[in-house]
């Protein structure tokens, strides 16, 4: 068929346009990993209380202007689908690349959190909490990055005026990754 | 009937006999009276000329009832063997009867590492004996066993016992058993633990009181006796 | 594709109503919320720690599924699949604790992590440090 | 028949396709789902051949096998691994869910693909990518892993201890890839499945095996995302030296179990219930029945789907878990015969009141129930926590799962493509070929597996080389069961060959089908041309009934089409 559109893509016998039911699958299925990295984690974490030790260590300060990052990015991304909803593709373009903006602001963030650590000697292998942080906090930073990709993609066509509820179904995966990152903060961060 | 295949020598392997038998009387019945009706509808029912095959929904109560009573029926059989599972479960596995000699048993690529108490029935002190792939059990004495493994999962395994645990690293398992029966019985591992997993083969001695004396004593070591 | 779109437009109309200064406002208690995640954990109490660090989270997780993700005015089912999602990851946190969580149980010990919470016992003590 | 409706395929709009869109890069479902088929089929012969390989080792231990050579303790270890990941993840799943799944859910549905083509066509290509890594892990340095298809660490986690360096690695990666495929396939046909329906077609209309296949990808979406956690963890371990799953520094080996269980025990479903849909289609069809209580099937369906989660660990009974957590997990475990046992009733109950025509699908289809039953009932044993304790990790289990998985992925995928041949390649296989292979594969699948619960029972515990190092296991007596059933393995594989002929020369020269509807079944796919074109149908069918109306009584004809209006 090349590039015409299957008439199974246009359909909607549920109501709901198809895109958005596979991203919420997307995200039931996301649900699953990471809830169980998290959980995994949780179990070992409340095994050993000494873990606060290790916690203590991380750097609240940049995990916090990290989520000021990602919430801020989450408004933005939710504003591109209402400018995108209205048909004014430029204001939603504009809004998509500054969401992306907040993705790589967090990338950099995390990428010098990241950094400082190696050099205090907190890396992947030093202790079981590491190992952790670094995995959890990997597996959302690949999440970031796919998102960004993504996203950018998507802006092209935006410009166009092609595929506009794109937006929101890209908007509902990010805020996903944000809530993700809204339950990694305080057990990765705070909790001492 | 499992005893045909595989002598029983533990006190409990008489239970684990009897819950495979009574799984077996009530399982094989349904199996045999599923693949008896099945071959019964396929040849009763087989394609025949002029005759034209019967509408039947299925969900009218009298057609239900040929479905629900068969569940019920299940039902209450699976209700059984939960009862009888969990009662020798509980019996071999949960609850310790007091023990008479508590054994330590190491697991490690490849071999099996015993370490008895010896003489004196208390581990840990000089007179403890420690063997390779050889273990020595006085006959009708309630053992605990220790169970550890220092690299790879492995399995505990004494067919003629009904006996079988996971080794795990980092972990001491409890169990325990009691051989009723005197000679000798392979032990297995039960667990892949590479390579060598096939030749991780000891031998269990049950021995009659007096042979089991006669062995400590010729196998106490030195400086456990000099003084 | 433009017949859905045009749906789903209305459909946000009167499910939510709302432009921009709406999603602001909802920026803005998240900020709100999420300052308080940060500082109520500075007081080392345990409770509030759990409280505004774990509690707090979950109001903020409820706020952006409802307000930007829209979950309400998907079809019913959505949110039950993604509650049927969360409920097998708290099944096998329930079901595997006693087992992992825990250092000994029924006849077994985990003598391993026993020893790793001995070694690091006086830990509160560096942590003030 | 004809309807005004506005879903018309303007077929002047596609251009000529080269053989590189049409066939290698194709968006179109059918082929995808042939892609899917013949990967899966040379990946089972894959499998069936290192099966070959141990049973030889295993019977006549220290024989140079013909056409391997000496097998040495690593690599039997090595070809069991691959064997059981191999026949479970790279033939038994693309088969069943994705061939199948792909073939059969547009079609049946009414619809001329699925909702996203081009994320069909990449799960594809990740699922290539993973056989490509799998086959890859066998030809590295000390060949491939050998810690079982469950990999427990501390064993799969250190190449000190599993020896194999590489070959554990390529493993884990191939298996994280297979189910990274699986997950975006699974979307794929749960949305097209959820939206994609044709006019008029209710959730009753829509035909079981399209429930089952959507079902099983929601189980494994349900299940997978743990392990998937899981082996990024492992894979640490396994490259830059974590400490997730080692005990020393904290991390717990019980940990994967659970994380492998809780996938694993659904994963059981994730191939049962696709089978079972098959098998439904075929029966009705061939006993021109109207299928017994459908919605009982499908309710037993979503409590089979449910329970399975409360299940896994009975697979770890004995694996050093909590002897209390045991009690509870045998509970569920014997009520999840309940919903099972329920099904198969249900399917039995069909046949009554029928016009049962053996044509060699249908045999097959009934090989499965009657084999499958053995296979369920032998899992009472292995659920029962009590008996349990003698029967873990013996040949008792292997043979059990066995007789579930080999007329699962064996006998109900031969049902499903002597039924879907017509469709898919518009050629008849032979009957009478059809007939022999059935058959032979019956008489020696039962051969291998009935002497292997005897051992089994015996004491003969898996994953064993070479049963001559242990005295008591290595009697004349088991050793000839042995021989029984390798000899049966050669037998079962030398009846495949019937197959393999009878399906490459039908498709080329088989009887053709000159009709659409050749064995006069209700569903969509039949309405569709022989083989369909690309966009399946010329005009999108509407539906008006269910799936399974056969002798419907005032009507002259048998059967009653969905998509007929009277």
């Amino acid at each position: 068929m090349g590039t015409t559109t299957p008439i199974a893509t246009t359909r909607s016998v549920t109501g709901m346009p198809t895109g958005r039911l596979a991203v919420w699958w997307v995200i039931g299925s996301e649900i699953v990993i990471f809830g169980g990295l998290l959980m995994c984690y949780l179990m070992l974490r409340l095994k050993f209380p000494h873990w606060a030790l290790n916690s203590s260590h991380t750097n609240t300060f940049a995990g916090g202007v990290n989520t000021f990052v990602l919430l801020t990015s989450s408004l933005s991304i939710v504003l591109a689908h209402y400018y995108a909803e209205r048909k004014e593709e430029l204001k939603a373009f504009g809004l998509i690349w500054a969401t992306i903006f907040g993705g790589l602001c967090f990338l950099v963030i995390k990428g010098i959190e990241w950094t400082t650590e190696i050099q205090n000697g907190f890396t992947i292998t030093s202790s079981l909490f590491w190992s952790f942080y670094y995995t959890a906090a990997g597996l959302h930073a690949l999440h970031v990055i796919a998102g960004m990709c993504l996203m950018g993609w998507i802006s092209i066509d935006v410009l166009q005026k092609k595929n506009m509820h794109r937006v929101e179904l890209i908007g509902i995966y990010w805020h996903f990754v944000d809530l993700v990152w809204i339950f990694l903060f305080p057990l990765l961060y705070i909790a001492k | 009937m499992i005893e045909l295949l595989r002598q029983s020598g533990s006190s409990f392997a008489g239970d684990i006999n009897n819950l495979i038998l009574l799984v077996t009387v009530l399982a094989g019945f349904w199996l045999i009276v599923a693949e008896v009706v099945l071959f019964w509808l396929v040849w009763k029912f087989r394609k025949k000329p002029g005759v034209k095959a019967q509408y039947v929904t299925g969900e009218r109560k009298e057609e239900m009832k040929w479905i629900h009573w068969p569940h019920n029926i299940i039902l209450v059989c699976d209700v059984f063997i939960i009862f009888f599972a969990i009662k020798v479960w509980h019996h071999v596995k949960q609850e310790l009867p007091p023990a008479q000699s508590t054994i330590r048993i190491i697991g490690q690529q490849w071999a099996w590492r015993f370490i008895m108490p010896g003489a004196d029935n208390v581990l840990g002190t000089k007179d403890d004996i420690e063997t390779v792939d050889e273990l020595h059990v006085k006959v009708d004495t309630t053992y605990h066993y220790k169970l550890e493994s220092v690299d790879v999962l492995h399995d505990f395994s004494v067919p003629q016992f009904r006996l079988k645990q996971d080794a795990i690293p980092g972990r001491i398992m409890t169990g325990w058993f009691k051989p009723t029966k005197v000679g000798h019985f392979d032990i297995q591992c039960a667990e892949i633990c590479g390579i060598g997993h096939g030749i991780m083969m000891g031998k269990l001695f049950v021995d009659s009181a007096e042979e089991y004396d006669k062995w400590i004593a010729s196998h106490t070591p030195a400086e456990a006796t000099s003084h | 594709m433009a017949e859905y779109v045009a749906h789903s437009h209305d459909e946000h109309k009167d499910a939510d109503g709302h432009g921009p200064s709406f999603y602001i406002k909802i920026w803005a208690i998240l900020l709100v919320l999420f300052a308080i995640s940060v500082i109520g954990p500075e007081f080392g109490h345990r409770t509030v720690t759990l409280i505004t660090a774990f509690g707090i989270a979950l109001v903020k997780a409820y706020m952006v599924a409802v307000n930007f993700m829209h979950i309400k005015h998907e079809r019913k089912y959505i949110p039950y699949i993604m509650f049927a999602m969360l409920g097998m990851v708290f099944l096998f946190y329930i079901a595997v604790s006693t087992d992992v969580q825990a250092t000994s149980g029924t006849n077994w010990e985990n003598a391993a992590a026993k020893a790793i919470i001995e070694e690091n016992k006086d830990f509160e003590h560096h942590l003030e440090h | 028949m004809a309807t005004t409706h506005a879903e018309h395929h303007d077929h002047h709009d596609h251009h000529e396709m080269s053989f590189w869109e049409k066939y290698i890069f194709p968006l179109d479902h059918k082929v995808i789902g042939m892609q899917y088929l013949f990967t899966g089929i040379l990946m089972g012969v894959l499998g069936a051949f290192f099966s070959y390989v141990f049973r030889m080792q295993n019977a006549f231990p220290g024989i140079e096998v013909p056409l391997f050579g000496l097998v040495t303790s690593a690599q039997y270890n090595s070809l069991i691994t691959n064997h059981g990941t191999i026949m479970i993840f790279w033939f038994a799943m693309p088969i069943l869910v994705a061939a199948f799944g792909n073939y059969l859910i547009p079609l049946m549905i009414g619809a001329d693909d699925m909702v996203f083509p081009k994320i069909n066509r990449l799960s594809y290509q990740i699922f290539l990518l993973s056989v490509v890594v799998l086959i890859g892990s066998f030809f590295v340095h000390n060949g491939g892993f050998g810690g079982a298809w469950t990999a427990y660490p501390p064993l799969s986690a250190k190449a000190e201890y599993n020896l194999t360096p590489w070959g554990s690695i390529l493993w884990l990666v191939a298996v994280v890839l297979e189910f990274v495929a699986f997950l975006l396939g699974g979307i794929n046909f749960i949305t097209t499945l959820m939206n994609s329906r044709a006019k008029g077609m209710k959730m009753m209309d829509i035909p079981i095996v399209c429930w089952m296949i959507v079902l099983a990808s929601i189980l494994f979406m349900a299940s997978a995302g743990p392990l998937i956690a899981g082996a990024a963890m492992l894979l640490f371990d396994q490259t830059i030296g974590t400490g997730f799953f080692d005990p020393a520094r904290g991390g717990d080996p019980i940990l994967w179990q659970h994380l492998f269980w809780f996938f694993g025990h659904p994963e059981v479903y994730v191939v049962f219930l696709p089978a079972m849909g098959i098998v439904a289609e075929v029966i009705t069809t061939f006993s021109r029945k109207k299928l017994f209580a459908y919605k009982v099937v499908l309710f037993t369906t979503f409590a089979t789907g449910i329970l399975s989660f409360f299940v896994w660990a009975h697979h770890q009974f004995i694996a050093g878990i909590d002897p209390r957590l045991a009690n509870i997990f045998t509970v569920t475990t014997l009520l999840i015969s309940i919903p099972i046992a329920e099904m198969l009733f249900v399917y039995i109950a069909t046949l009554w009141g029928g016009s049962i025509e053996l044509t060699s699908a249908m045999l097959f289809a009934l090989g499965f129930l009657a084999t499958f039953l053995v296979g369920g009932v032998t899992g009472i044993f292995l659920g029962a926590s009590g008996a349990d304790i003698y029967f873990h990790d013996t040949y008792f289990v292997l043979a059990h799962f066995h007789y579930t998985f080999v007329p699962i992925a064996v006998i109900a995928v031969f049902a499903g493509l002597y039924y879907w041949f017509p469709k898919m390649f518009g050629r008849f296989m032979d009957e009478t070929l059809g007939k022999i292979h059935f058959w032979g594969t019956m008489v020696g699948f039962n051969g291998i597996f009935m002497p292997l619960f005897f051992t089994g029972a015996a004491g003969d515990h898996r994953r064993i080389f070479d049963f001559s190092n242990f005295p008591e296991l290595a009697v004349s007596s088991l050793q000839h069961l042995r021989m029984v059933a390798t000899i049966s393995v050669i037998i079962t594989i030398l009846f495949q060959f019937v197959f393999f002929w009878n399906f490459i020369y039908s498709m080329f020269r088989g009887r053709k089908c000159t009709e659409n509807n050749p064995w006069k079944a209700n569903t969509l796919e039949w309405v569709a041309a022989c083989p369909p074109p690309h966009g399946n149908f010329l005009v999108m069918p509407e539906v008006y009934r269910g799936p399974y109306e056969y002798s419907v009584p005032g009507r002259e004809l048998d059967y009653w089409p969905q998509n007929e209006k009277v």
